[in-house]
């Protein structure tokens, strides 16, 4: 399929190029200020506005009221793809999407993660049978994955923990930041 | 029909504009292409497959039971609904028995997924429109509702519940309590959506008059589900062809007067009132007994084509199954509404604003990967 | 001090010239328009230093703000992105002679400019602040400030009428 | 006496816009183009106002009157050759004068 | 009588006034950034930023990091000269009204004569800057994105003034510490009420805030004019937005809410009444962009032209017949 | 006429309702719950992956191979295998894998197993670096829950 | 319209209509239809206020059948349709009588490579450009049944 030359073609692209002016330029070039900005990078990551299909659903939930992304700094979801860092891939990747979603991820500046939610993102799902002949099987033969949460759909909490993965990977702790917690929740919607 | 515009503009004059797939106000993976004229919308061409997860051809693939979890999948916010008309449609072809307790069950969960997809479409809708505020106030209610399902069915989104004969995990006392606290707050909850939406100068003015539909055009085009009520045709197979218990059921069938955008929103609106009507007698009827009749070992139908009838969130869905005696199905057929309420959009929307076009559109409430399936 | 003066003035004197000049031989539209709009605001620091910071201001209000955006408002609803302002086809011969005329006109001029002799007013009959400017735009000039009015009035009624011909037939 | 007390400075400055705006109209082939131009010449003009006005005139109120009615002139002129030009966009689809040769016999 | 002779004395203070300046737009953007995310959070019953220090205090600074380093785009089809400048064309006029705002009796830039029309001289080339922001972008969106922003700031800046001028018809004077000073018994939203609607209401749409936020429908155009910025280009336009924000709610404050008038003003805490003022009326503006909706193109003009300038008009008139009799 | 002055009026009446309930909202309580901090208690009832079940008698899993949750699985995302072997009735388990990024969570094998051998595990929180993080070897997972 | 009603008129009409068991196959009305049949049938439909439900195919052997079924919004009158495929693949189009079969159609093109004469944009809706002749609903040799297999056949006229 052209689209996955079209991703050979961009690795080989990546791995060419010069990787710290991606990564942050100069402040890269200091052990200090290249921890200080993983940290900020880690938490600060802003998503793309971009649905696929079910699990879409459940990271919009993830953004809600109830779970509240925001508390990691990933609310401001952004609707173009050059202000964000972060691209979930939230649902059934097709044949006709690929190439959309190539470009979407090439549109991205860097640095830019990727997390691939829920079944059919990973691999391509219930979809993946035999007759399969429109359902992408993983959306890592497309665009690099960072961090993978599986789950048909996985519920809210799962993404959140993928994002505190994806923290992980980026500034090499779990928990980048101290953390600390507030007061318990009202139970607004008690059990009668 | 050539308007005064395109005489004296010519070609040149207009330009391309592609929204989507991914773009905020196209509700996931629908790619529109317009013809623009400033901001004006002069030819509009949708472009579906984005979503296209090829569930017809998977039934031909599996047994009858294997097709439970691709019901849920197609339209995510009414998987109860999907799955509704799935296993009446099997329960039609082999003339299973269902407990009674068990289709009141039915309705009431499939009623509670049906208040829960509305809220996300008026939610999304007044997203469309540029308010951030309700949709988090609409999914919070809807947690409630999820919380509960999740109790009962176990997951979320997708539920995969009903089973031929019956549903898979009976209700307890837990649920039906926490279903009338449910009742009890969505309706002390409509009025501060009255208040914040649907009252709204600007709301008001931005959907008052957009994208009226006649009935003309709704039966031209299949138009069904809460788009058609809202232009003030009172069709719905809960009442027209009942299935499962729903005539046992007191409801009304809101119904809007011009067939715009606002009236389509208050329809929803009303219908989750009805929902909750519908829900509270359910509980109040409910009988007991067991839940599900054991199935036979392997589901097999006979020959021959039937067609099933229910009201999605969205409209009418008909799964039309043409069985060949083996455990598969032969060839399954899925009308689902967004795919004919989508349809008309450029006829709907020839000569619009583009920011009516958002909002027409996001009147119509579309679920995309329900349309391509 | 002064000499910071000067160099203000001297800055002020290039934008200006370096706008007209961008103005004239941009090649893209939005550059001339651009162009413009510096050398406009060259010139409102022009009258800051002639003693009238209320035109300066009100150069940068109406030309800049206005008729400059007006003019983008133009290109960009009237012209395609990238659409050149090609150049006129102009022969050779042609562009010198006028650049040869062009530049005797101008030192000509100059000429004219430095030679003679300007003699100031005797006495000053008033101060440069606006208070004096709006009363004789009041009293003396009140005519001409009614007209222009009007002036502004029929073109702003003219520019909706011709710019909404043909709109009628989509617009609800 | 620096440069900026002394009013040919500014006459000349005057006159380079006035120059310039003359070769735009001559040289720019779409209308606005040409409009810009004439804003050049229009500023030349406003300047020269200016400038005697604060040099010569008896009184200083009269320049400055005067280039305020030059700029609602601009304003009106801008406005009255955009709605045209689109007008004529319309009419043409092109904002090429050379284009427009309706009225040719 | 010549304006143009400056003293030493002038031109130091101007530039560390605008040191000043220049690091008081970027703590305003943190703090109103923060500070929206929060009441937005806060509105829709949430927590908002939470995980960077206290009630995520640091959430600001930890974006603004990140987003330096990020990966500047300059798309392949855009006007790369005036895509690189359109950020900082849209950062000057911004910062340049800070000059004359009179924060305290004796702490300001610059009070000259003409400050109210400064400011509004000033305000009106920010909209260009916007278009060369969309016409560089080359990009369908972003060209819609400017077009709408030019057609609301032509359309709106009459009211604006019409509804200064009113006060200036009271006050006699442009000079904003004039102004200020004026009003040391009543505050003139009390004297002139329409005026000061119609001001806040222009106001919102001046500076693109929704309801009025056509330029950046995000549902419609997402993300209007800055839809191909990114990394600093885009934060330069947010914070040239807060900025523009804390200018028009600073406006808003001298004109109608009494400047940096309050108990305990003296020559210079009369900036903490100031900063709070505007302050409370960004919130204000933040608050209700988490409400409504966001209008129609044509509702918006309509309103403009149906509503705002006839009662704006009508204002003036009765200003001015009023002043004249008394 | 009077309709303009009465669309001004109740227009911003209705705007200022508006405005008064996002300020109640303002005010009232937040509904967030914190997550890894606090956690919603849905875990009883949540659908994870299929675990095998750990007999408290025995002490190991009940399965007896009889391969009908792989036959019954729609998305074939469950490997079964046993081997016969000596003095033991029936098959012995060897094998029990579970390709948990094809699964789609219908719960149509835990229906379909008579004894009871398999149940969904609680874990609904999972994310990892790669996909092979969610193939899982259940029948190790029971053995070391041991 | 009620459906006895509906099966008189449009025996009327020259259509071959019979009730069908609601209870066991879920519409009122068949009708067996002629492939030159469908434009008049479909314009009587509109005449009389019936709205398209949905148009599909099921590939059989001798030919593929197209199903068409209509509905009614104020009376429960589902009439289900049924045409044989001619030799020739194609059969006239109703998108100009029921603009919502454009889709439909299209669709059907995609996934069984039925040609619709006369359909002013027959081109694919949901498949990708590289796969718009891959048909994929149609039965792999040996998978092909007969319509009395499938329990289609006494329906076709």
């Amino acid at each position: 399929m052209k689209e996955i030359e079209r991703y050979a073609q961009f690795l080989k692209d990546e791995s060419e190029a010069d990787s710290t002016e991606l990564q942050g330029g100069a402040m890269n070039s200091f052990p200090l200020t290249e921890q200080v900005l993983k940290v900020c990078q880690a938490n600060s990551l802003w998503p793309l506005t971009f649905g696929l299909a079910c699990c879409a659903i459940e990271m919009m939930a993830a953004g809600m009221a109830r779970i509240d992304m925001a508390r990691y700094g990933a609310e401001v979801f952004r609707p173009s793809a050059r202000q964000c860092d972060l691209l979930i891939v939230s649902g059934t990747v097709t044949k006709k999407m690929a190439p959309a979603l190539m470009t979407l991820y090439e549109q991205m500046p860097y640095p830019k993660w990727v997390i691939a939610m829920g079944n059919c993102a990973i691999s391509g799902g219930p979809f993946k049978v035999e007759d399969n002949y429109n359902v992408i099987e993983g959306v890592d033969r497309l665009i690099p994955v960072d961090v993978y949460v599986p789950g048909c759909p996985p519920r809210p909490e799962a993404l959140i923990e993928g994002i505190l993965k994806l923290q992980e990977k980026i500034a090499g702790k779990r928990h980048p930041w101290p953390q600390r917690k507030m007061k318990d929740a009202v139970k607004v919607h008690p059990i009668p | 029909m050539v308007t005064k515009l395109e005489k004296i503009a010519g070609p040149k004059h207009r330009f391309l504009l592609n929204m989507g797939p991914q773009h905020p106000s196209t509700h996931g993976v629908l790619r529109i292409v317009l013809e623009m004229d400033g901001e004006y919308a002069m030819a509009i061409d949708p472009v579906l497959g984005y979503g296209h997860r090829m569930h017809e051809k998977m039934a031909e693939g599996r047994p009858y039971n294997g097709f439970y979890p691709n019901t849920g999948r197609m339209d995510y916010l009414g998987a109860i609904l999907f799955s509704h008309g799935y296993v009446g449609l099997l329960e039609r072809m082999s003339g299973a028995e269902v407990p009674e307790r068990a289709e009141f069950i039915r309705v009431i969960t499939a009623e509670l997924n049906r208040i829960s997809s509305h809220l996300v479409g008026i939610g999304a809708y007044v997203l469309d429109l540029g308010a951030f505020t309700p949709i988090l106030y609409a999914f919070d209610d809807r947690e409630m509702i999820l919380d509960m399902l999740e109790a009962i069915t176990g997951s979320r989104l997708t539920y995969c519940y009903f089973r031929v004969g019956g549903v898979t995990k009976d209700i307890d006392d837990t649920f039906i309590r926490r279903a009338r606290a449910f009742i009890d707050r969505m309706r002390s909850r409509l009025p501060m959506y009255k208040d914040l939406v649907t009252d709204n100068l600007i709301f008001l003015k931005r959907t008052k008059g957009i994208g009226i539909i006649d009935r003309d055009m709704a039966a031209r085009y299949g138009i069904t589900g809460p788009v058609l009520r809202g232009s003030g045709i009172s069709y719905d197979v809960r009442k027209s062809e009942p299935y499962s218990v729903y005539d046992r059921f007191d409801f009304d069938i809101p119904v809007g007067e011009n067939g715009d955008s606002f009236d389509r929103y208050v329809v929803r609106m009303e219908e989750i009132a009805q929902s909750l009507r519908i829900i509270e007698q359910a509980l109040d009827a409910l009988p007991d007994g067991p839940v599900m009749v054991k199935p036979k070992k392997k589901l097999k139908l006979a020959a021959g084509g039937c067609n099933y009838t229910v009201e999605a969130a969205r409209g009418s869905l008909s799964y039309y199954l043409v069985g060949d005696g083996s455990d598969t199905p032969y060839r399954l057929k899925i009308r689902v509404p967004s795919y004919s309420n989508l349809s008309p959009l450029p006829e709907l929307c020839k000569g619009m604003l583009l920011s009516d076009l958002v909002t027409a559109m996001g009147s119509l409430d579309l679920v995309i990967p329900e349309i391509d399936r | 001090m002064s000499m910071v003066m000067d160099f203000l003035f001297f800055g002020l004197v290039v934008l200006t010239m370096a706008g007209a000049i961008l103005a004239v031989r941009g090649r893209v539209l939005m550059h001339a328009v651009l162009g413009l709009a510096v050398s406009l605001l060259g010139v409102s620091g022009l009258y800051l230093f002639l003693g009238s910071p209320f035109l300066a201001l009100m150069q940068v209000l109406i030309y800049v703000g206005a008729v400059c955006v007006v003019l983008v408002f133009g290109i960009m609803v009237g012209y395609t992105p990238n659409e050149e302002a090609e150049k006129v086809p102009m022969g050779r011969n042609a562009f010198l002679g006028l650049m040869a005329s062009g530049s005797a006109a101008f030192f000509l001029v100059v000429m004219v400019i430095s030679r003679t002799v300007w003699t100031p007013a005797v006495e000053r009959l008033n101060d440069f602040s606006i208070e004096h400017v709006g009363e004789s735009l009041m009293m003396q000039w009140c005519l001409s400030f009614e007209l222009i009015s009007v002036v502004l009035l029929i073109a702003i009624v003219g520019a909706i009428i011709l710019a909404r011909d043909g709109r009628d037939e989509v617009s609800r | 006496m620096s440069f900026y007390t002394n009013l040919s400075t500014y006459l000349i400055l005057a006159l380079f816009l006035l120059m310039m705006g003359i070769y735009g109209i001559i040289r720019h082939k779409t209308f606005i183009g040409m409009l810009i131009s004439t804003e050049l010449v229009l500023n030349g003009a406003g300047l020269n106002f200016m400038a005697f006005n604060k040099f010569l005139a008896p009184d200083p109120a009269v320049g400055q009157i005067f280039t305020l009615f030059i700029m609602g002139i601009a304003a009106a002129e801008a406005a009255i050759t955009i709605s045209f030009i689109l007008a004529v966009y319309r009419k043409f689809t092109t904002g090429d004068p050379r284009g427009m040769t309706d009225l040719k016999g | 009588m010549d304006t143009m002779q400056l003293s030493f004395y002038d031109v130091l203070r101007m530039v560390i006034a605008f040191v000043l300046i220049v690091s008081l737009v970027f703590i305003n953007a943190i703090i109103m950034g923060y500070m929206e995310r929060k009441m937005a959070a806060k509105i829709q019953r949430r927590w908002g930023p939470m995980e960077v220090g206290f009630q995520g205090w640091l959430q600001l600074i930890l974006d603004g990091v990140k987003i330096i380093a990020k990966q500047l785009i300059v798309p392949k089809d855009a006007d790369r000269t005036l895509f690189r400048m359109a950020p900082l064309l849209a950062f000057t006029p911004v910062v340049l009204p800070f000059l004359v705002l009179p924060f305290s009796k004796s702490l300001f830039g610059r009070d000259i004569n003409l400050g109210l029309i400064f400011i509004i001289a000033v305000s009106s080339i920010n909209v260009l800057s916007i278009f060369v922001a969309g016409w560089a972008s080359n990009n369908k969106y972003s060209m819609f994105g400017s077009i709408r922003s030019v057609s609301q700031n032509i359309a709106y800046e009459i009211p604006i003034l019409l509804s200064l001028l009113s006060v200036v018809l009271v006050t006699h004077t442009y000079s904003m510490q004039g102004i200020v000073a004026a009003q040391g018994s009543i505050w003139f939203c009390l004297v002139q009420p329409v005026a000061c609607i119609i001001y806040l209401i222009s106001a919102t749409a001046e500076t693109n805030r929704a309801p009025f936020d056509l330029p950046e429908a995000e549902s419609e155009l997402t993300a209007g004019y800055h839809t191909e910025y990114s990394g600093f280009g885009f934060s330069l336009f947010v914070i040239a937005e807060y900025a523009n924000m804390f200018t028009v709610c600073a406006v808003a404050t001298v004109l109608f809410f009494g400047g940096w008038h309050g108990p305990f003003s003296g020559e210079y805490l009369g900036a903490l009444w100031f900063l709070l003022k505007v302050f409370l009326l960004m919130l204000i503006m933040v608050w209700v962009r988490w409400t409504y909706p966001r209008v129609r193109f044509d509702q918006l003009m309509n309103l403009a032209w149906k509503y705002l300038i006839p009662f704006s008009l009508v204002n003036l008139l009765l200003t001015a017949l009023i002043v004249k009799c008394i | 006429m009077s309709g303009y002055f009465s669309e001004l009026i109740t227009g911003s009446k209705s705007l200022l309702v508006g405005l008064g309930v996002t300020f109640k909202a303002l005010i009232s309580p937040v509904v967030t719950v914190q997550y890894p901090r606090e956690k919603i208690d849905v875990t009883s009832a949540v659908r994870g992956h299929i675990d095998l079940v750990k007999d408290e008698a025995t002490g190991t899993h009940r399965c007896m191979v009889c391969l009908s949750c792989m036959k019954v699985c729609p998305c074939q995302c469950i490997t079964v295998q046993g081997e016969k072997r000596e003095g033991v009735k029936g098959k012995v388990l060897t094998l029990f894998a579970l390709d948990f990024t094809k699964c789609s969570l219908c719960g149509l094998c835990v229906e379909s197993c008579k004894p009871k051998a398999i149940d969904f595990s609680n874990e609904y929180e999972l994310a990892g670096f790669t996909r092979d993080e969610f193939v899982f070897d259940l029948l190790k997972r029971v053995k070391e829950r041991a | 319209m009620k459906s006895s009603e509906a099966v008189i008129k449009l025996n009327e009409a020259g259509f071959k209509a019979e009730p069908a068991e609601v209870t066991r196959v879920g519409y009122h009305v068949t009708v067996a239809l002629g492939a030159d049949q469908i434009r008049p049938f479909a314009e009587w439909l509109l005449s009389e206020g019936f709205f398209i439900d949905f148009l599909s195919a099921v590939d059989a052997s001798p030919a593929i059948q197209l199903i068409y079924q209509f509905a009614h919004f104020d009376a429960p009158c589902r009439i289900h349709a049924q045409v044989s495929l001619p030799d020739s693949g194609a059969v006239d189009t109703i998108s100009d009588i029921y603009q919502g079969a454009d889709w439909h159609e299209r669709e059907t093109r995609d996934f069984f490579g039925v040609v619709f004469s006369g359909h002013h944009n027959l081109v694919p809706l949901i498949l990708c450009d590289e796969d718009k002749d891959l048909k994929p609903l149609l039965k792999k040799e040996g998978a092909k049944k007969s319509l009395a297999d499938i329990g289609l056949g006494e329906m076709v006229a």
